[in-house]
């Protein structure tokens, strides 16, 4: 009862709010890895926080919970081939882009194994291999980069596709802008996502911009833009496949507002002391886990089984991961300090 | 006299400044609601307004830009970049419209803003949000750098900086935040472009500031031990620099190690040793140490981080150097 | 004939072309006003070239031929205490806002009773005394910095309002974008003028956008934004008055694409070698001083008697600008050369 | 060996870099059809098309990241910016990823982008299109930085710098784009980081870069007449330096003068005498020299201007003040 007087309320106030189903195309097999990938990111990133009040690890950690939709739902239609740029919230991308969670995890405990060799930890998060190129501290700095992936494969003529994520917050900065400008001139194969959740640490959307609907931003420069529900993988998928096509097609960017509302604190120890929470709780009725989870039972898509068998594994899986990270890794050794400041074994002291 | 964190001593001035003149304000990210992430003004925004303590977007270069602006126009702006390495992204206002406005329109107008950037390294927060830049802008003519060490002088030389007609880029470590000292309870400035004798001493001066300014009193202490006497100068203003008061104690001690945390290539220690030879190569009866960071970016890992910043051994094993 | 054909080409192709009529309010004697000013900057500007070419004045210089009635049509609206932010293509915004010719010829000269004390020259063309916050030569650099003008009114609650100028170029700078959000988040007195004239040096607007119509680009973020004939200083103050007015009540700011062409070279010696000027020559016909004085002989507005007048007397304060500049004036004293680099006297060698 | 310009020498180096690797693209403002300001890349988008040539709208902040990203996957950018000044608008993705990249990410990506950047004073273009900023980017680990001014280093070496795997800034003086200079035809790089000896002698060391060391070879002229022996270094690379070649000069004339246009206070010229005092104390008959610009921003009127850079008798009265 509670409950259903709670999702009214969300649909009054969340205005993109989008009611599910299965999209045209979309494979219950597909489904079901999408899932598993949320639930792996999920389970990885609700370990760190432990990790982290422990002084396992330290630094700035950003978590991706609630928002595991918006970087799965998109990045399940990407090749190995293809890019994506991050945020300073980059485990989730870096999972749902096929990265490793033990090389991960022992970057960010700041081994040696780690993916940046001790030397970047979970704001600079990266695994180039999978085309992850890396999160950043700077915010919004990371996208005018990912832009230029994409150029790459426009001089070039390859049929690859960037993906590009930027925060609410991040939005606002003028190189994002730019970069927008650029790639809708020349039809880059880019999809810019928006992840608005509203807040950008202490500041709500709505004291920091004249139009909190950012999709418009893409429309202003000639970009075709959506506003899909970030709490909704299936929307998320829908509108992501429309937009990876375009690009893969040579027909230029589009921008995808993926509207969420931000459930945790901003980072780990944040309390959130500065906002009205009980505007927030009810949200977590939406969370897009369980209501995926939901929805595939009530569609008889997946079974309580399978739900469970694949809550488990993830649990596995990063249970290993610290348990390598902490055991199996090891410290840089000092003796390379200077390694990677330039290339090619160049050192300049 | 009150003992407050250089923390508190922040707030103060910026209080005290913002009720003493009306045209001051203060905007950043995150600066009113949350009162920025160290805490710093924290209750101003309730205390002042929506319009005098203003947060702003994540547009560091623009909201720089209208900073700049309002001072233009006659406004006295406190921006907050909030870490340095993001000063990049303001520096085209900084340096082509607030360090040359004054001298481009031929005096018509000033640019009283006051820039504060929290700098320096420490906590593993790696690459981005470590950095030490100070010398950019001490090599732009139409600005003043500041890095006041103390409560004391932070409080007197940020109400200062305020009050200046010129553009003025104050820099605090982070690790000086929860220093303590004695600030006094009523209205006082320093002026801009003195540096403070931390130590008197006459066998090696050590030239210094900020955060360095704490490592070398750990270096002078331990030497004291073995009968070495440091005077140690903080320099506590970069642009304008006090020559006069390096001068006269390499005068009294013949001998100077200067430390930065900086990375020590293209920093300013480089700077200060080649005006200290163009003034007084004679005075030296041993070659002038640099101190400074290696030149890397700053790992997360925190030993790596340990390695790249001067640590009290190097600066003993520096001023020993000088007596060699 | 032929000019007929022409017009009827110019209305199919330019497509922000409008009809002339004199808008509700705007009295014969504002007119009139408006046009002796756009003669008077059209007379100062076409004295530069040769000046230049005489090297009495150096450096870079913009002419602002051809856009007078953009910067006339909105600055006639302004107050003595409302500022303007100019581009690298000052001359005409410091003329329209009441700024002194023989103060400005003197600056270009270089000499010491210039508005920059021969610091500036062209490109850094101020007069603070009157608004005119100055010229930049780092193209959309000037924006942010008008607006924090802006941000003084609104704090301080003053009707005081600005407006903003930059050109289809200078447009796609980031922090233009990053301005225009903050001035719509906060309702800022600023009415930001995009002074499009399709080309930006050598570069083709439609070669660096991907939407061509900038004033969308307002939209998306949330400010109330028009296109306007930017040849015609009817419909530019018709619509900037309402944008003023707005500024005024502490509504917020508007977002005014003027649109017209680039008609000259880019700068004194620029021969447009790299565009094809049989499309651009046609323009002429449109250009503004005429166009207004023609609309206005048309409809008894003005006699051909006064125009004649309002021509002599602009070209009678040029030739006196020059004459002063150049032989009442001196050059700055080199014992004056740290002045200025700092405030109060105060010399930091 | 032909005879060509140090604008040609650029033209010729992207030219032959863009026809034999195809990863190789240039772009900037108005690089493509107008073939930039100075005629550099004139015909290039023509014979290697719009995708290889790129006009970019005037975002330099974003271009610039472009261009690096592009590098993080293989390409080999040329950025342009049109005025160093300029740079303030890219230092973002310059500092904070093109020279973090690869140490951040521990290896796992390069970025081998060139940026160049006209620079430097003259011909009256005032404040904002005449800097001097190149310390700031010797102050930043993980970037190279160079300065060629001859047709012949310039082409040898920006070939080098397009095949390097570091980011590599060029600055480019605008007055020495007419200088003319014996090149070779065929296919020759430089290494980057290593000086040349511009002229020897055996008094005095002038250390020096750029443009700099054309007023220095007039200075030098000027003191033969006397008898006075200089040696002229052309540093050529500011980071990595040459500081072998810088002491080896020094051990034979024991007198040194830095020149930099620089203004002074903050520039390279510090950072050199700095190292020079720390290399090579023992070396110095009399205190190192430094010359650069006087510290304000550059003037409109051409006689304050020239007030401003060092002029040749600047350096003499530095070179005397080493023999007094
Ligand atoms: C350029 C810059 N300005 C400010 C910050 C401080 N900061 C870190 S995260 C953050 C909020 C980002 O908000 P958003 O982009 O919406 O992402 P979210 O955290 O909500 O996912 C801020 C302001 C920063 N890291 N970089
Ligand atoms: C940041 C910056 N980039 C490039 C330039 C070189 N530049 C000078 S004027 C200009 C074109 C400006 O075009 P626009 O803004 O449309 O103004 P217009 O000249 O057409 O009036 C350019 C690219 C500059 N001065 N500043
Ligand atoms: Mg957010
Ligand atoms: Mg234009």
């Amino acid at each position: 009862m509670k409950k259903n007087k709670e999702l009214e309320a969300i649909k009054k106030e969340f205005t993109a709010y989008k009611e599910m189903y299965v999209p045209d195309g979309l494979t219950t097999e597909e489904q079901l890895k999408m899932y598993s990938t949320m639930v792996l990111i999920r389970k990885f990133e609700e370990s760190v926080k432990p990790l982290w009040m422990a002084n396992k690890v330290h630094g700035y950690y950003h978590p991706y919970i609630t928002l595991e939709a918006i970087g799965v739902g998109i990045i399940s239609h990407l090749r190995l081939a293809d890019y994506i740029g991050s945020t300073h919230r980059g485990h989730g991308h870096v999972i749902a882009k096929g990265g490793d969670v033990n090389r991960m995890m022992a970057e960010l405990f700041g081994k040696d194994e780690g993916y940046n060799r001790g030397r970047g930890g979970s704001m600079h998060i990266a695994d180039m291999s999978v085309g992850m190129l890396g999160a950043t501290g700077i915010v919004g700095a990371a996208v005018a980069p990912a832009v230029g992936s994409a150029l790459r494969s426009w001089i070039k003529r390859t049929d690859d596709v960037t993906v590009v994520f930027f925060g609410d917050g991040g939005a606002n900065a003028g190189s994002i802008s730019e970069s927008m400008n650029m790639a809708a001139a020349w039809k880059l194969p880019v999809v810019f996502v928006c992840e608005n959740n509203q807040w950008a640490i202490a500041t709500d959307i709505a004291r920091v911009t004249g139009e909190h609907d950012l999709y418009k931003r893409g429309i202003g420069f000639g970009i075709p833009s959506y506003q899909v529900d970030g709490f909704n993988i299936y929307d998320m998928w829908e509108t992501s496949k429309k937009a990876i096509e375009r690009a893969r097609a040579g027909e230029g960017p589009t921008f995808i507002e993926a509207k969420t509302l931000r459930l945790l604190g901003h980072h780990a120890t944040d309390d959130n002391w500065y906002r009205d929470m009980t505007v927030v709780e009810k949200y977590w009725q939406i969370e897009p886990i369980k209501r995926m989870a939901d929805f595939m039972l009530e569609n008889d898509i997946i079974t309580e089984e399978q739900l469970r068998k694949i809550e488990e594994e993830a649990i596995k899986k990063v249970e290993a991961a610290i348990e390598y990270a902490d055991t199996q890794c090891s410290e840089p050794s000092l003796d390379s300090f200077y390694d990677f400041v330039y290339t090619d074994g160049e050192i300049i002291e | 006299m009150a003992i407050i964190t250089l923390r508190e001593s922040i707030t103060q001035a910026m209080r005290e400044e913002l009720a003493r003149d009306e045209n001051v304000f203060i905007m950043g990210c995150d600066v009113g609601l949350r009162g920025n992430p160290f805490g710093i003004t924290k209750g101003l925004m309730k205390e002042f307004g929506e319009r005098r303590v203003i947060d702003t977007p994540i547009s560091e270069a623009a909201f720089t830009g209208l900073g700049v602006g309002a001072a233009i126009v006659g406004m006295r702006p406190l921006v907050e970049i909030l870490y340095a390495d993001f000063l990049t992204l303001a520096m085209d206002n900084i340096v082509n419209t607030a360090a040359k406005t004054s001298y481009m329109f031929g005096g018509q107008a000033n640019v009283p803003i006051v820039i504060r950037a929290p700098f320096g390294v420490g906590g593993g927060v790696a690459a981005q949000h470590s950095q030490n830049n100070e010398n950019w802008f001490v090599h732009v003519p139409g600005l003043k750098v500041i890095t006041p060490s103390t409560p004391y002088d932070m409080k007197g030389m940020l109400k200062s900086a305020i009050r200046d007609n010129s553009p003025v880029i104050c820099f605090e470590h982070k690790r000086n935040y929860s220093i303590k000292g004695e600030v006094p309870e009523g209205e006082y400035t320093i002026p801009l472009g003195k540096a403070a004798i931390r130590r008197e001493g006459k066998d090696v001066t050590i030239v210094t500031y900020s955060y360095m300014t704490y490592v070398s009193e750990e270096a002078a202490k331990e030497l004291e031990k073995e009968g070495i006497s440091i005077e140690i100068i903080d320099l506590r203003s970069l642009l304008p620099l006090d020559y006069d008061t390096v001068m006269a104690s390499i005068a009294k001690t013949n001998r100077v190690v200067v430390v930065t945390e900086a990375p020590l290539r293209g920093s300013i220690a480089g700077e200060i040793v080649g005006e200290i030879v163009t003034r007084g190569f004679d005075l030296l009866d041993a070659p002038p140490q640099r101190v400074g960071s290696k030149n890397t970016p700053i790992p997360y890992n925190e030993n790596l981080e340990r390695l790249c910043t001067p640590k009290k051994e190097d600066i003993i094993a520096a001023v020993r150097k000088t007596l060699e």
